[in-house]
């Protein structure tokens, strides 16, 4: 088992973790943690193909590598997005993506 | 020349090593949380400054080996105020 | 030499893991903020010790950077203790 | 030779171990801890994978950053303490979940292992492009970045600048032109007084170090940027400046400059050097590091912004 691989399957097994999490947390921000850390897993399958295709010299391959950059940063800034409307979410009294909370008649104490 | 130059890199990162080793004794087996904050920051700070005091020797230039010390002053300044801090949130908070 | 660097690491990994284990599984939220601290300080002499191992270039940039962003994450998470504890004492 | 595979597998369990923490942690504030340690031990992998390009990036931007953007969230939400009394799943759609979960993580972990053997490679190209019109780049990754693929680097600032424009539209209308909430409310404790003022200025030089080595070593502008950013937050954190109006003319002048210099080089190449964003090979240097100067100063003026969320009306 070479590191690549290693690394490669705690990726793989990192998106799983993070896909359960996505799914089964109710609160919307645990929600969005899972899916940074499903990210960060599909960041690392690509850096193992960045490590494989090493060629021409070089230990690596700097073109996955640079993509995986660019891949953090737009990642990051789909994130403070999702914040930004979690947060005006919460403004209109549930931090909840449970569609019922929202159709069902208001128990009186809400708000 | 170089023999000596290993024989202290050596020495410095065994001696770095059973500091971390100690700081996880003192965490594992001090009865409370501020006692733990102690183990922990000053026995780990001193372990990463004889760390990077055992790899200067090995640095590739003049300016790497700045860096180290660097890191470690850094680390120092930072673990020194933030325990402080913790400390105090310790301190005053639940529990 | 090599080998010597990684057996240093390894141990020094070690204990990280074990620290981390205790501090992540305690119950209390102020200790859990040693975690960052733990991986700023065992963190980086391992990361120091294993790129001069395997013969990684540049690493002490790295291990600025790491430094720099133990110390930031702190100072945000005890920043927000505070607002904690202020708002429970007014 | 034996201790590193060793070595390897611990590291890769810890990771595991952490991210698993921070998925089944009880409270957001424990889990947002894990999510920024486990950050921090990515970068080990990363190293190990011989980037640690990436690896200051996943450390910067992806745990320190992403962290303080969420535990700012949670502060504001004022959920952190919640022990999220909402209908918890029953254990058979936990069930079913996990089983997903499984099934798509070994789907992928048998991708992995089914790679194809002669590893396709974009190295070749790469090197070719650090050598000519990226002439003099030592660092292939900023050479890839800056160069060999420089219309992805120019879209993904402008989508930096598209989310903060995003961020600042989900304000409300009448706090539109002022400035975010505050990172802290109250006054700070004289030690974290003491760390800013000491931090902030060394990490700022370090974050231009690490920047101006990135056309060289490892490094560049994003890792440069973002520590930047990091330091600009401590600054906000210990009260020592306070988020900026967002109607102020310096801070849209400098989210914009990164990418607006980077398009009127790439035009400017279209005449020049005779294709959009070719650089003239004796000058490639200087123009790319000119234009990575610009984008540096975006990302440390996006990414606070980032974080600091909506303009709001009120000091509150």
């Amino acid at each position: 088992m070479t590191p690549s691989v290693l690394a490669g399957l705690t990726g793989a097994a990192l998106v799983g973790f993070g896909l359960y999490g996505l799914i089964l947390h109710p609160h919307p921000l645990r929600k969005l943690l899972a899916f940074n850390l499903m990210g960060s897993g599909v960041f690392l399958i690509f850096g193992i193909v960045a490590r494989r295709g090493a060629a021409a010299g070089f230990r690596f391959d700097p073109v996955p590598q640079a993509m995986v950059i660019t891949g953090i940063v737009v990642a990051f800034a789909a994130s403070a997005i999702a914040v930004a409307l979690i947060l005006r979410l919460s403004e209109s009294g549930h931090v909840t993506l449970d569609p019922e909370v929202w159709t069902r008649p208001s128990d009186g104490d809400t708000k | 020349m170089i023999a000596l130059l290993d024989l202290f890199s050596i020495a410095a990162i065994s001696a770095g090593t059973f500091f971390f080793l100690a700081g996880t004794v003192g965490l594992l087996r001090f009865p409370d949380s501020l006692t733990r904050l102690h183990a922990l920051t000053k026995a780990d700070n001193l372990g990463l400054g004889l760390v990077a005091l055992g790899l200067i020797p090995h640095a590739d230039s003049a300016l790497s080996a700045l860096k180290l010390i660097v890191i470690w002053v850094l680390v120092l300044l930072s673990g020194g105020s933030t325990s402080q801090l913790i400390g105090r949130a310790l301190r005053r908070g639940r529990k | 030499m090599n080998e010597l660097l990684l057996a240093a690491a390894g141990l020094i990994v070690l204990m990280v893991a074990i620290g981390l284990a205790r501090i992540l599984l305690g119950s209390n939220d102020v200790e859990r903020l040693m975690a960052v601290q733990l991986l700023g300080t065992g963190g980086i002499a391992a990361l120091l010790l294993i790129a001069q191992a395997t013969n990684v270039p540049g690493v002490e940039d790295v291990a600025l950077g790491l430094a720099l962003l133990a110390a930031f994450a702190s100072i945000a998470f005890i920043n927000l203790l505070d607002v904690d504890q202020g708002d429970a004492e007014a | 030779m034996s201790l590193l595979p060793i070595l390897d597998v611990v590291l890769a369990g810890l990771v595991i171990g952490v991210a698993i923490f921070t998925i089944t942690a009880r409270e957001l504030f424990a889990s947002v801890v894990g999510y920024v340690a486990y950050g921090l031990l990515l970068a080990f992998v990363w190293i190990r994978l011989y980037a640690p390009d990436v690896a200051l990036t996943e450390a910067a931007v992806g745990s320190g950053v992403t962290g303080v953007l969420l535990i700012t969230a949670g502060k504001r939400l004022g959920a952190l303490k919640n022990a999220a009394p909402e209908a918890q799943p029953g254990f058979a759609f936990k069930l079913l979940t996990g089983v997903l979960a499984a099934l798509v993580a070994s789907a992928l972990g048998a991708v992995i292992l089914m790679l194809p053997d002669p590893p396709p490679s974009l190295a070749p190209e790469a090197a070719a492009a650090a050598d000519g019109a990226g002439a003099g780049l030592g660092n292939p990754i900023t050479a890839v970045l800056m160069s060999y693929r420089s219309l992805d680097t120019m879209l993904e600032k402008i989508v930096l600048i598209l989310a903060v424009v995003g961020v600042w539209s989900v304000g409300a209308d009448k706090a539109w032109g002022s400035a975010p909430a505050p990172l802290r409310q109250q006054e700070p404790y004289a030690p974290m007084v003491f760390l800013a003022q000491m931090l902030a200025p060394v990490g700022a030089l370090i974050a231009i170090h690490i920047f101006w080595t990135g056309a060289n070593a490892p490094g560049g502008a994003f890792q440069g940027g973002a520590l930047l950013a990091a330091m600009w937050m401590v600054t906000m954190m210990a009260r020592l400046t306070d988020p900026p109006r967002i109607d102020t003319q310096w801070l849209r002048v400098a989210l914009v400059a990164g990418p607006a210099v980077f398009l009127i080089s790439g035009l400017a190449g279209e005449v020049v050097a005779g294709a959009f964003f070719a650089y003239p090979p004796s000058l490639a240097k200087p123009i790319i590091l000119f234009i990575e100067a610009f984008m540096v100063l975006s990302i440390a003026a996006a990414l606070p912004m980032l974080v600091a969320g909506p303009p709001s009306e009120r000091p509150d």
